[in-house]
């Protein structure tokens, strides 16, 4: 008759380590993002110099 | 050494005239009668909860003092000038400390024998409630006092310093209010009872009283870089 | 003027004092300020700092002044700070004082609690009969007269100023020359950092993106 | 200009050999954490039934290793700051920050099963007891910590107050651990508190080291990949400031 309290901790368990897992690796691919588009935005002005410099 | 003291003696200066000791006070007091209207009127339940409510208040009313201890000098540039002084900063700190202690401090102190009528301490239990709260509160002033200066770049720093010496002042707390009542139950005559339990709070202040200047120091100095 | 020069007549700082900096670099936060900074100032001698604004004209003076690490560089003598006066942006004033508390302070600060000669200095800086004054109450032009006071009660050799000019009129200008004057003759060393020229000035540095 | 440029590189070389290390680091430690968090999680579901506390037992398989973990996250926040000070290794405040989150968690998840786990017992969700009260006091230790680092915005001056912080909040906890002890035995009689586990029986034993072990595994998981997530933050912040020329 205890098994709620069982389940209710592995519950809290599993929803607050799943959501900060998620929240951690959400938070990596999103910065990932903007480094990705932050060099392409880089690379994209170098490409303009090089033509300007031709 | 006049320096030290000039510095301690201005600091007190300024909170007695820009009124941070009479706004202390009364928060004391507005604490301690809210709590009545909370717990209900019954002296026999008051009387049993007032040292550990007294100490609870005083350690509020400490740390609300304390966000401008640092934060008022950060912004108007005399930081820096006390950076400035041919003396050790660790020193220069501990005399602001102490000048907060004694223009803030004592006061709250002070007034706790009369915040304890309002919720009907017995009278024999107010010597060692002072007496434990003096040997205490250096802990806490100290341990705010890494707070305040920990939250001295930020601008509504004031939560951000409680939140930070909160947990610094749990030990002071638990032997400050064990002192307390454990005084009535053998009498203050013995006094051995409460003897430790002072000796426990000196210990905590002298402690803090060597390690806090030095991450204060460092903290502020990081503050002005 | 005249009684201004004989202030600092009985104050003699030695002849032979310098003050170097070479290859000097400043660094906040992440972003690099300035580098290869390199200049000596000596007795009697003042070095005018000028910079866009950004250029890291008041970093140099706090690095100076020891409130800020050097990334790079060397200073002599490496703790200059200690017998100097800086005068930054902020005033350092506190408002709720009056004036003659402002000066007890400063010499207080000084190490020298007499407060004999405070009123005159007072009356020297233009300040004279409002020693009952809160500072609150002051313009910006008095208030920064005020921080002035410093310089006079605890004769230091090195002073830095940031911006002395700011905020204060003709007759405040001309205060500041005239003490930066005694004080070179005094055999004292002022690096400030202006924006407009500054007539006691013998040098210049010119900090910024040509740098 | 280049010269300061270098200087500033150096200082953010190493995390750019921590990022390679890091990467290839990922996906294994995550392996490890999900494989041992499974097994410890079978060996858990066939654990015979406590004598004296019957089924809810199996709550301290989830407890015990978060409270290990909320105390592990500190010390790592320490030491992480210790290095970052004394060695001047950036990488040091970057672990730190990294990791408080996690330990948070790790905390409000020992204090949750440990009353859930005294629920059944007490008839009360929360019982004064030593252990629970200090790890409840960590959890404000870890509150302020996060609280000063998201609330100064200069992030080497946030480094340097977060480390004094972690330092200054390690000294503290052995004497919150020692005062919160005797002020409960001083409250309580000495019963023993029924948290207080007797000699562990053998097959208690293991799968409570072995979900010590995953839990211990799973939070320098998370910790990794919340460090690398804070060193590209730090790039964006340093890159965004000098006009995104560099590349990365």
């Amino acid at each position: 008759m205890y098994d709620i309290y069982i389940y209710a901790s592995y519950g809290v368990t599993a929803v607050l380590l799943g959501g900060l897992i998620i929240v951690s690796f959400r938070q990596l691919s999103r910065a990932r993002a903007h480094v990705a588009a932050l060099n392409q935005a880089a690379s994209l002005n170098q490409d303009d110099k090089k033509k300007e410099g031709a | 050494m006049p320096i030290l003291a000039a510095i301690c003696r201005q600091h007190m200066h300024l909170s007695w005239r820009s009124g941070q000791t009479v706004l202390a006070v009364s928060f004391l007091f507005i604490a301690i009668t809210l709590l009545p209207f909370g717990l209900g009127p019954e002296l026999k339940l008051l009387r049993a909860l007032a040292p550990g409510l007294l100490w609870v208040v005083l350690a509020i009313s400490l740390l609300t003092s304390l966000e401008r201890l640092f934060q008022a000098d950060y912004e108007d540039g005399s930081l820096d000038r006390l950076l400035l002084v041919p003396l050790a900063f660790e020193a220069v700190v501990l005399a602001k400390l102490l000048g907060h202690y004694l223009a803030l401090v004592l006061p709250l102190i002070a007034s706790v024998p009369l915040a304890g009528l309002l919720l009907n301490i017995e009278a024999a239990r107010l010597p060692a409630l002072v007496a434990a709260m003096l040997c205490g509160s250096p802990a806490l002033v100290l341990a705010g006092g890494i707070g305040a200066a920990l939250a001295v770049s930020v601008r509504r720093g004031g939560l951000l310093t409680v939140l930070i010496a909160m947990p610094f002042y749990v030990p002071v707390l638990i032997f400050g209010a064990a002192a307390a009542r454990v005084s009535l139950e053998t009498g203050l005559e013995t006094g051995v009872a409460i003897g430790p339990y002072l000796g426990i709070l000196a210990a905590l202040s002298a402690a803090s009283l060597l390690l806090a200047p030095f991450a204060i120091a460092a903290a502020l100095r990081s503050a002005l870089r | 003027m005249a009684e201004i020069e004989n202030l600092f007549s009985k104050v003699q700082h030695s002849r032979d004092a310098v003050c170097r900096a070479e290859g000097l670099a400043c660094v906040r936060g992440a972003m690099p300020v300035f580098e290869g900074v390199s200049f000596a100032v000596s007795s009697g001698q003042a070095l005018c700092v000028r910079g866009a604004n950004g250029s890291g004209k008041s970093s140099l003076l706090r690095q100076l002044a020891g409130l800020l690490p050097l990334a790079a560089g060397v200073l002599t003598p490496p703790e200059l700070a200690r017998n100097a006066h800086y005068l930054g942006h902020a005033d350092g004033l506190k408002a709720a004082l009056t004036i003659a508390e402002t000066l007890a302070y400063d010499a207080a600060l000084a190490g020298h609690g007499d407060g004999s000669a405070l009123g005159d200095v007072a009356m020297r800086l233009g300040l004279a009969g409002r020693d009952w004054q809160f500072v609150a109450d002051l313009s910006a032009g008095q208030k920064r007269r005020l921080t002035l006071a410093r310089l006079v009660i605890d004769p230091r050799p090195l002073w830095l100023l940031d911006e002395p000019m700011t905020a204060l009129d003709d007759a405040g200008c001309a205060l500041v020359g005239t003490l930066a004057k005694a004080h070179l003759q005094s055999g004292g060393m002022i690096i400030a950092a202006s924006h407009e020229a500054l007539d006691f000035a013998d040098a210049e540095l010119l900090l910024g993106s040509e740098a | 200009m280049l010269k300061a440029l270098e200087n500033i590189s150096a200082l953010y070389a190493n995390p750019t050999r921590f990022m390679g290390l890091a990467a290839k680091l990922h996906m294994p430690l995550w392996a490890l954490a999900i494989g041992l968090l499974a097994y410890g999680l079978y060996r858990v579901a066939n654990v015979p039934a406590d004598y004296q506390q019957g089924e809810t037992v199996r709550i301290m398989f989830v407890h015990v290793p978060a409270a290990w973990m909320s105390l592990f996250g500190y010390s790592f926040i320490f030491f992480a700051s210790v290095t970052a000070l004394i060695f001047r290794h950036p990488l040091g405040h970057v672990a730190a920050r990294a990791a408080a989150p996690v330990g948070a968690v790790f905390t409000l998840l020992a204090l949750i099963t440990g009353s859930l786990w005294g629920q059944p017992m007490w008839g009360t969700w929360w019982v004064w007891d030593a252990r629970l009260t200090s790890v409840l006091v960590l959890l404000f230790i870890y509150l302020g910590y996060i609280a000063l680092w998201q609330a100064i915005d200069e992030p080497i001056r946030a480094a340097r107050a977060a480390s004094i912080l972690a330092i200054v909040g390690f000294i503290n906890v052995p004497i919150v651990k020692f005062s919160v002890d005797w002020w409960n035995t001083l409250h309580q009689p000495a019963s023993v508190s029924r948290l207080a586990r007797p000699a562990l029986h053998a097959d208690f034993l293991y799968p409570l080291l072995i979900m010590g072990a995953a839990f211990l595994v799973l939070f320098l998981a998370i910790t990794l990949t919340r460090m690398q997530m804070e060193v590209l933050r730090q790039r964006l912040r340093a890159r965004a400031g000098k006009g995104g020329a560099a590349h990365v």
